[in-house]
């Protein structure tokens, strides 16, 4: 039955429809709701663990199914269900609004599940605007709103910007090739590759993405937009839209680019500009969520390199690495949720004292972000290990050797963060930090995934290379 | 065709350049959103175009989701800006510089 | 691993005459720290075992011809083997009686003049320590063996100069011997090293084979030569290092005794003479020896003559004496050499322990402060110190006038006559200086003395704290020593025979001079003594000697020829304001500091950088478009 | 339907030798590291005794490793292999060999005697502990180790930890320290990283086995001379190469006691090791091409490490830079390529790793006890604590390189083979071993001769259990010197076949 292919999406879908409904007929119950989020979107995992077998076209072709897409919808209603969890309390966001809160993180996450599926320029550029506005309005939110306005305006301006450069290279694109589906850009690529208009429009094109994924120059938003979002946006937007976006990019580079020199080296470019700005400039941020904003910068840059060692290698790389942030990201954001004050946002310095308040956390920290920076033996070094081998193998010694440099830099704020949890002394003793038992079960599982998948990637690794040929 | 293709992307770039321009320069909110438009329009003609070019349909169904999307933009956008003009009392892009 | 069995009843004694003493060393300082008698009880008893198997093993070996080796794999590397073991030849089996008797005697001493010091137990650790250390070093088949052993008799030597480690004078000649030495031993070791490269093994009796010269080239040989005679500089205190040993006074008065004039400063002369047949191959090497020798020998005595301090005259006189060893040996005379140390290695000894006794019994150093305290009431150490100074100063019929007098002759063969002038010169200050002491000693200025006598309650004065109490243990060593001193010339011929057997190359004539030389000598040294009697003896003598008239050479010797100043100047301004500040300024100016301004140039990128993240958004925008316009431009390029 | 299959995920292969003591050792880590994770905080006399029964077990495993090695046979035992990541050709591979062995050995007599030293801290007990044994855990695994990612992974492991255990139980300047050398020893991994990716990717061979990326003809010879400093440099900073040895005192200083004893007693010889292990064994031609600039840099370090440290007045920086000086002899053994300069080299950094934990050991006693580290504040401290001193002067004369302490023979192979190589830069390191004396005795001489000042009068000396870590390293320390065979036998049984497998 060739509908079940589309069951995480439908289920995705109705829980939003869900949500929707219960905004308009019923009164908020912030417990409720989430109770409801919890369930609905622990049921949408379930969906796409029971749809990862998938396999096959829909939509006279403009959506593909197969194994890379149906993982990566796996990691996206993780994702969400795990941004759901740190919604017990949601302080952030006024109470009425709950309902719609939900309503957009669905929506946004059955936008990106669309994306990752999206073999049609059109299909692309539906989900891409359905998940960037969802989140526009999501960021706004908040309930500073001041800050969640000046959060949601830059976000809003430099999407619109970006994705109407990214329309404009899709005309370019199709005006100089007729073709609108991946796999047929993929045939006529290799002849256009000197042709002006194609490649431009390719690149174009990739500044859309580039606008979600936060490479430079596009990654103009996130600092302000990751400050002035929710805590629990910002994670989602640094999560499971990350994640999304890195699956769209592999999809359309592994369909149009035939080893172009040109496409190598912009992409080289950026990506040693991404990482070595957001590097640099994380270092001197006193705010929590803008140093990872800035880091987020970062990492970006450094999936690019993977995403540019065209070949099943450098693809699996970059897989490998999108999950692997999507995990460590996310424990970053667990510690920043559950430690932010009331209403403000989590300063360095607030840290201070954490390995007293709760030592789960404050381990939970050091081992997510030394994985962020990629120390051994955490899940962030084995995938910055693969994206480099992957490289390598492309003969990108020099990349790699400026990668690895500004992993040294990166560790210098890594460092300032783990020295404000374990060695910073607090200016006023804090309470102990209160954690439900399964929220510490989910922060052990988590600390414990990160190791152990650090330690022992092989299935992990073969998974991504699974997917990697899939794409191909 | 009358008009060669080339001379509808040349227009096409030539209003996107604007759009761009308006969208850089005029220290006003609503006026950047119009710049957006403007260079969504661009893409618009630039389909369009290529759509006569190369006599098949969908570039026109680009320009109908083009025009749909113009519409959420102008919505979603107008409302933040409105919002905002009612907490700030300025359409100044400049005067939201709350976040260092 | 390594069998330390003994194959035969030789290697037994060896073995004991040579591990007895670490035993000791170990069980000191393991258990019996806190129980002082035992301590001391255990480490001579282990010092007279060796004697006993030294003294046994010289009788039986008496005869030995060839040259008796044990050895054992101790590490054997893929090209370096180095083996542990033993040479038993008549120059080591002299050595080793000399160093296990005066140990032995020594240590007696030490009983009565270390007897209720806080550290006793660790002193005869330490004693214990260098006695192995000693032996060791003389029994070594190898020269890294010897090396080894080299070293550790330095640590003792540092060890027990610093021994009474509160006073800072102590610890820092202390660390000036370890430091000054060690600068020889690096220059050994190179040498060593040297060898090594060449001829791929160590071992003595190799070296000193007539076949040994085809192994190294000739200038190689000098090279290597001259790099191991570096080492013995530093052990024996020549020129130009030679300010530690005065300095080493420092330490208590018996290991002055022992360590500091009879055997481990002798050990460079020892060295000498092991590898004399490897010294010989290089002339070269042996001139520029003899001239290091002379000049020491001359600086040193110079230095004596106006040195107020009894152990510091004594010391001077070393170095003086290990000097004209140098002189003996390098001017081919073998036997004389060795001669001259054995006797040299009782009488100063000897000099020592009477000085330790008139020192212990007066708590001064200062040879006038003795003469004002009654030194001359004490008999038995002045007669014995009297006899001392006359071996000393080359007097028959003391042992010192024959082996002097042999390395006279050798000299007197040399065909430049300016080393047999050095030599006559030498002796003549030498026997100056050593009755300046005696006289000082022995008549203080009558005003003095009658003052002393009626103003005995005045602080001014010393007191002798026990008068009668020199007790049996401080004496008899004092009393065996003197008698060898008066023996020991004449065991001349049986010693020769034993040390020289067939190979009688040195040939005694007496050159120029012929018979004659003895008694030039001897006219020398009575000059010597003559000068010092009436300048400090007879009868309303000012007691001032004739350089100390001049002030520049009173300056000039007072202060050992201003060597001291220059090494000061050296380790304080070029090693310790120099280098040592240069390089540490460097880490901290330039190194850190180019990585300071790194992480600060870093942290203002960042600043910067962050600050261009935070403009207005239109500016963000146009610079994100203008960056894409550029890199589309790009693809044209 | 599902068409792909995750193959072989539980299927390993796996290859052993007997019982795999050299995981068991690592296992025995992380037991330990888990055990004090879960005790509770309060407990602490509880984790130190864990501590040191875990501690003890490693130790006990190493040397049953030293002596059951089989030296007749050499080359790699106890080899345990397990294809890791099959797709990268990455291999769980452990072995020992002439090289790993002593080092294996250090490593379990300072962690051992770390956590002894240790005994008396009362702050933050479990975290520091569970940070030491991670800090082992990788130090361990990097000597068994004998994949170049695994060497990678576990030099990472034991360098990370650092930060915390100089930035929270530290003294001098400690989070200035801890910054510095975190930064400075991850730059060097900034190196190794792609250094041995870039072997891996011109190997083709799609393995991480050194084992077989050392044959010779599998790189070029330009290939060895590029990679082969991207090796020495990262490692070398670890391992206090001039001029990238600042952080070595500054470190030290900052460290807690035990840490600085791990620290310079294991860590650096860690990074000697990885020059050896990675970048001699894969890149001998580099390491040909490269000697004189080696031997270059070790013997200016090994003079310039001692004339610095002479104007030092902190009892640990001097000590620092004594490492630096020392752990230049290292490298100027390793820079001779014969075999004699391995010897030395590799026992040269037993020697000194024993070394150094013993001075650590017995400062660490001292500034419990008087609270300071400047050697202007203290002196006459015989007299109080002759036993703490004598520790320390014995570990000061090891120092100085004296016969009858394992120093000496170290220093004495790596000068043999080095002079035949380098004359004049042999001779100039040899000028150091002077500087070294007259700035050991001068510590020596202004700490524990001279009169006592007033304030250190009531002090107590090292009591016997506290004094059981110190024996056990003077011990040692003597062992080895009086029977150096001991150690030499087992390195040759690395050093010979390595050497002739060269292509000369």
């Amino acid at each position: 039955m060739k509908w079940m292919l589309f069951g995480p999406e439908t289920g995705i879908f109705l829980a939003a429809f869900f949500f929707l409904i219960l905004s308009m007929w019923r009164k908020p119950n912030p417990a409720r709701d989430h109770m409801y989020a919890l369930v609905l979107s622990a049921l949408g995992v379930a969906v796409s663990l029971a749809c990862v077998g998938a396999e096959g076209f829909l939509f006279s072709g403009t959506y593909r199914l197969d194994l890379f897409s149906q993982v990566f919808k796996v990691a996206l209603a993780s994702g969400l269900f795990l941004i759901v969890c740190l919604c017990a309390s949601l302080e952030e966001i006024k109470k009425r609004y709950r309902q719609e809160f939900y309503f957009f993180l669905f929506v946004c996450t059955l936008a990106m599940m669309l994306l990752v599926s999206a073999q049609h320029l059109l299909t692309i550029l539906l989900a891409l605007e359905l998940s960037s506005y969802s989140l526009y309005l999501l960021v706004t939110l908040r309930r500073n709103e001041d800050m969640g306005l000046e959060a949601g305006i830059k976000y809003f301006l430099t999407g619109i910007f970006a994705s109407s450069i990214m329309i404009f290279g899709m005309a370019l694109l199709y005006g100089a090739t007729q073709a609108v589906y991946l796999q047929d850009l993929a045939q006529v690529m290799p002849e256009l590759m000197n042709s002006p208009a194609a490649v431009i429009g390719m690149l174009l094109i990739f500044g859309g993405f580039f606008f979600k994924l936060a490479v430079y120059p596009f990654h103009i938003w996130v600092a302000d937009t990751y400050q002035g979002a929710p805590d629990q946006v910002t994670a989602y937007i640094a999560t499971a839209s990350k994640v999304a976006v890195i699956a769209i990019v592999l999809r359309v580079i592994s369909a149009v680019d035939q080893n172009s020199a040109y496409l190598v080296h912009v992409l080289a470019v950026l990506s040693i500009t991404s990482m070595t700005l957001g590097n640099l400039a994380a270092i001197t941020q006193k705010d929590m969520k803008r140093l990872l904003g800035y880091s987020t910068i970062a990492h970006s840059g450094y999936v690019l390199i993977g995403i540019l060692s065209v070949g099943t290698a450098g693809y699996a790389s970059a897989v490998f690495y999108a999950l692997a942030l999507l995990v460590m990201k996310f424990t970053v954001f667990l510690v920043v949720v559950v430690v932010s004050p009331r209403g403000r946002n989590l300063e360095i310095e607030e840290l201070a004292g954490l390995h007293r308040r709760s030592p789960l956390l404050a381990l939970a920290l050091m081992v997510s972000v030394f994985s962020l920076a990629g120390i051994p033996p955490t899940v962030g070094f084995a995938g910055k290990f693969f994206v480099f081998m992957a490289a390598m193998d492309k003969g990108l010694f020099v990349l790699v050797l400026i990668a690895m440099v500004n992993v040294v830099v990166s560790l210098y704020y890594y460092l300032l963060v783990i020295k404000a949890a374990y060695l910073n002394v607090p200016r006023e003793t804090l309470p102990p930090v209160h954690l439900s038992h399964p929220m510490r079960c989910l922060t052990g599982s988590l600390i414990a995934t990160m190791v152990v998948v650090g330690f022992y990637p092989t299935p992990l690794i073969q998974l991504s290379e699974a997917m990697a040929r899939s794409l191909m | 065709m009358i008009v060669p293709f080339g001379h509808v992307l040349m227009l096409a770039g030539m209003l996107f350049l604007l759009g761009v321009f308006c969208t850089v320069t005029r220290r006003n909110l609503i006026m950047i959103i119009l710049g957006v438009e403007v260079m969504l329009n661009a893409a618009a003609i630039a389909f369009v175009g290529a759509a006569l070019h190369w006599q098949s349909l969908e570039g026109q169904a680009f320009v109908l989701f083009i025009m749909a999307i113009a519409a959420t933009e102008v919505s979603v956008g107008l409302a933040l800006i409105v919002y905002a003009y009612r907490r700030s009392g300025s359409f100044d892009p400049s005067s939201y510089n709350l976040f260092r | 691993m390594i069998p330390f069995w003994a194959q035969d009843a030789t290697h037994a004694m060896a073995l004991l005459s040579t591990l007895m003493p670490l035993v000791a060393f170990l069980a000191i300082m393991l258990g019996t720290r806190s129980k002082e008698k035992l301590s001391a009880g255990l480490s001579i008893g282990a010092v007279a075992v060796s004697f006993g198997c030294s003294f046994l093993l010289l009788f039986r070996l008496w005869n030995l011809r060839e040259p008796l080796e044990y050895s054992t794999r101790w590490v054997a590397l893929n090209t370096v083997e180095i083996p542990f073991g033993f040479l038993l030849d008549p120059v080591s089996l002299l050595m080793l009686c000399i160093v296990t008797l005066i140990c032995l005697l020594v240590q007696v001493y030490s009983l009565g003049y270390m007897a209720g010091d806080p550290g006793f137990s660790r002193y005869y650790a330490f004693m214990s320590l260098f006695a192995w250390a000693m032996t060791s070093l003389v029994l070594s088949p190898t020269l890294l063996q010897l090396f080894i052993f080299w070293e550790l008799v330095g640590l003792s030597s540092y060890l027990l100069i610093g021994f009474w480690y509160e006073k800072f004078s102590a610890t820092q000649a202390g660390k000036k011997a370890f430091v000054m030495t060690r600068a020889g031993d690096v220059s050994f070791l190179l040498g060593l090293i040297l060898v090594l490269v060449y001829a791929g093994n160590l071992s003595i009796v190799e070296m000193n084979s007539p076949g040994f010269a085809g192994l190294m080239p000739s200038t190689m040989v000098t090279f290597a030569a001259l790099l191991i005679f570096g080492g013995i500089v530093g052990k024996s205190a020549q020129f130009p290092l030679l300010t530690w040993l005065p300095d080493a006074m420092e330490g208590p008065t018996p290991v002055s005794a022992l360590l500091h004039s009879a055997t481990m400063v002798a050990a460079g002369v020892y060295l000498f003479a092991r590898l004399f047949p490897f010294f010989t191959l290089s002339p070269a090497a042996m001139g520029i020896i003899l001239f290091i020798g002379t000049v020491s020998m001359l600086l040193a005595a110079t230095m004596a003559m106006v040195a107020r301090d009894i152990k510091q005259v004594w010391a001077y006189s070393t170095i003086s004496q290990l000097g004209f060893m140098i002189m003996g040996l390098a001017a081919g005379g073998y036997f004389a050499g060795v001669f001259h140390l054995t006797t040299h290695a009782g009488f100063k000894a000897l000099l020592f322990l009477c000085s330790g006794v008139l020192i212990h019994t007066f708590h001064t150093n200062d040879l006038f402060e003795l003469a004002k305290g009654g030194v001359r009431r004490l008999k038995i150490p002045m007669v014995a110190l009297a006899v001392a100074a006359g071996a000393l100063a080359g007097l028959p019929p003391f042992s010192g006038f024959f082996s002097k007098e042999a390395i006279l002759a050798v000299l007197a063969l040399s065909s430049n006559p300016i080393w047999l002038g050095a030599g006559f010169l030498g002796a003549f200050l030498t026997a100056y200086y050593a009755f300046r002491v005696i006289f000082i000693l022995l008549f203080p200025p009558q005003t003095a003395t009658e003052s002393s006598d009626q103003l005995s309650g005045l602080p001014s004065a010393p007191k002798p704290s026990h008068h009668e109490g020199s007790s049996m243990t401080l004496i008899w060593p004092l009393i065996i020593l003197a008698s060898f001193t008066l023996l020991l010339g004449f065991l001349q011929g049986p010693l020769e025979n034993f040390l020289v057997k067939e190979d009688k190359h040195v040939l005694l004539s007496h050159g120029v001079l012929g018979a004659w030389l003895p008694f030039i000598a001897l006219f020398f040294a009575l000059a010597g003594a003559g000068l010092a009697w009436v300048e400090f003896g007879r009868q309303g003598a000012r007691q001032v000697g004739f350089a100390e008239r001049v002030p520049f050479f009173r300056d000039l010797f007072s202060q050992r020829w201003y060597l001291d100043h220059f090494y000061r100047f050296f380790v304080d301004r070029v090693v310790d304001r120099g280098f040592s500040r240069l390089f540490a300024q460097n880490d901290n100016r330039v190194i850190d500091g180019s990585i300071d301004a790194m992480s600060r140039g870093t942290l203002e990128t960042s600043r910067f950088l962050a600050f261009l993240q935070s403009g207005m958004i239109q500016y963000r925008l146009l610079a994100s478009f203008a960056v894409m316009v550029l890199l589309s431009l790009y693809f044209f390029f | 339907m599902p068409r792909f299959e995750i193959k072989g995920a539980l299927s390993m292969q796996i290859e052993l030798a007997g019982f795999p003591y050299l995981s068991a050792i690592l296992v025995t880590c992380v037991a330990g590291l888990l055990v004090i994770l879960l005790l509770p905080e309060e407990r602490k006399a509880e984790i130190k005794w864990v501590s040191a029964g875990f501690s003890g077990t490693t130790l006990l495993l190493c040397l049953y490793l030293f002596f059951a090695y089989d030296k007749s046979k050499g080359g790699l035992q106890f080899v345990e292999k397990i294809l890791w990541v099959p797709s990268l050709g990455i291999q769980y591979f452990n072995a020992v060999d002439g090289f790993s062995l002593p080092n294996l050995l250090l490593t379990g007599i300072v962690f051992f005697t770390g956590v002894l030293t240790m005994w008396q801290l009362e702050e933050r007990v479990k975290e520091f502990f569970a940070l030491y044994f991670l800090l082992v855990l990788g130090v361990f695994g990097l000597f068994v180790s004998m994949d170049l990612f695994f060497i990678f992974v576990w030099y990472d492991v034991s360098l990370f930890p650092m930060y915390l255990l100089i930035a929270v139980w530290g003294t001098t300047r400690k989070e200035y320290a801890a910054m510095k050398l975190t930064l400075y020893l991850l730059a060097g991994s900034a190196l190794i990283l792609p250094g041995m990716i870039y072997l891996y990717a011109k190997s083709g061979l799609h393995t991480f086995d050194i084992t077989a990326l050392m044959q010779p003809g599998t790189f070029t010879a330009a290939q060895q001379k590029f990679a082969f400093p991207l090796f020495y440099l990262g490692f070398g900073i670890l391992a206090g190469v001039w001029p990238f040895h600042t952080w070595s005192p500054v470190g030290h200083a900052a460290a807690p006691h035990s840490v600085s004893m791990v620290h310079a007693g294991v860590l650096m010889k860690i990074g000697a090791f990885g020059v050896l292990r990675v970048a001699i064994f894969l890149c001998p031609e580099g390491w040909q091409y490269w000697s004189g600039v080696m031997a270059f840099l070790a013997a200016f370090g090994i003079i310039y490490g001692a004339l610095a440290g002479l104007r030092q007045t902190d009892l640990k920086y001097v000590i620092g830079y004594s490492s630096v000086s020392h752990m230049g002899i290292v490298g100027l053994g390793l820079s001779t390529v014969s075999v004699e300069g391995l010897n030395g080299a590799v026992f040269q950094m037993f020697a000194h790793g024993i070394m150094t934990a013993l001075l650590f050991s017995a400062v660490g006693y001292i500034y419990d006890r008087t609270h300071t580290k400047e050697i202007g504040e203290l002196g006459g401290l015989s007299r109080v604590m002759p036993v703490a001193s004598f520790y320390f002067i014995l570990a000061a004369l090891a120092g100085m390189g004296i016969p009858g302490l394992a120093c000496f023979w170290g220093e004495l192979v790596v000068f043999i083979a080095a002079f035949k190589v380098y004359p004049v830069r042999t001779v100039v390191a040899l000028l150091a071993l002077v500087v070294s004396a007259l700035f050991m005795l001068r510590v020596v001489q202004r700490t524990f001769y001279g009169p006592l000042p007033e304030k250190h009068a009531q002090l107590n000396d090292v009591s016997f259990s506290l004094g059981i870590p110190r024996m056990i390293l003077a011990g040692v320390l003597l062992l080895f010197g009086l029977f150096p065979a001991l150690l030499f036998d087992v390195i040759e049984t690395a050093s010979i076949p390595f050497m002739n497998g060269l292509p000369r």
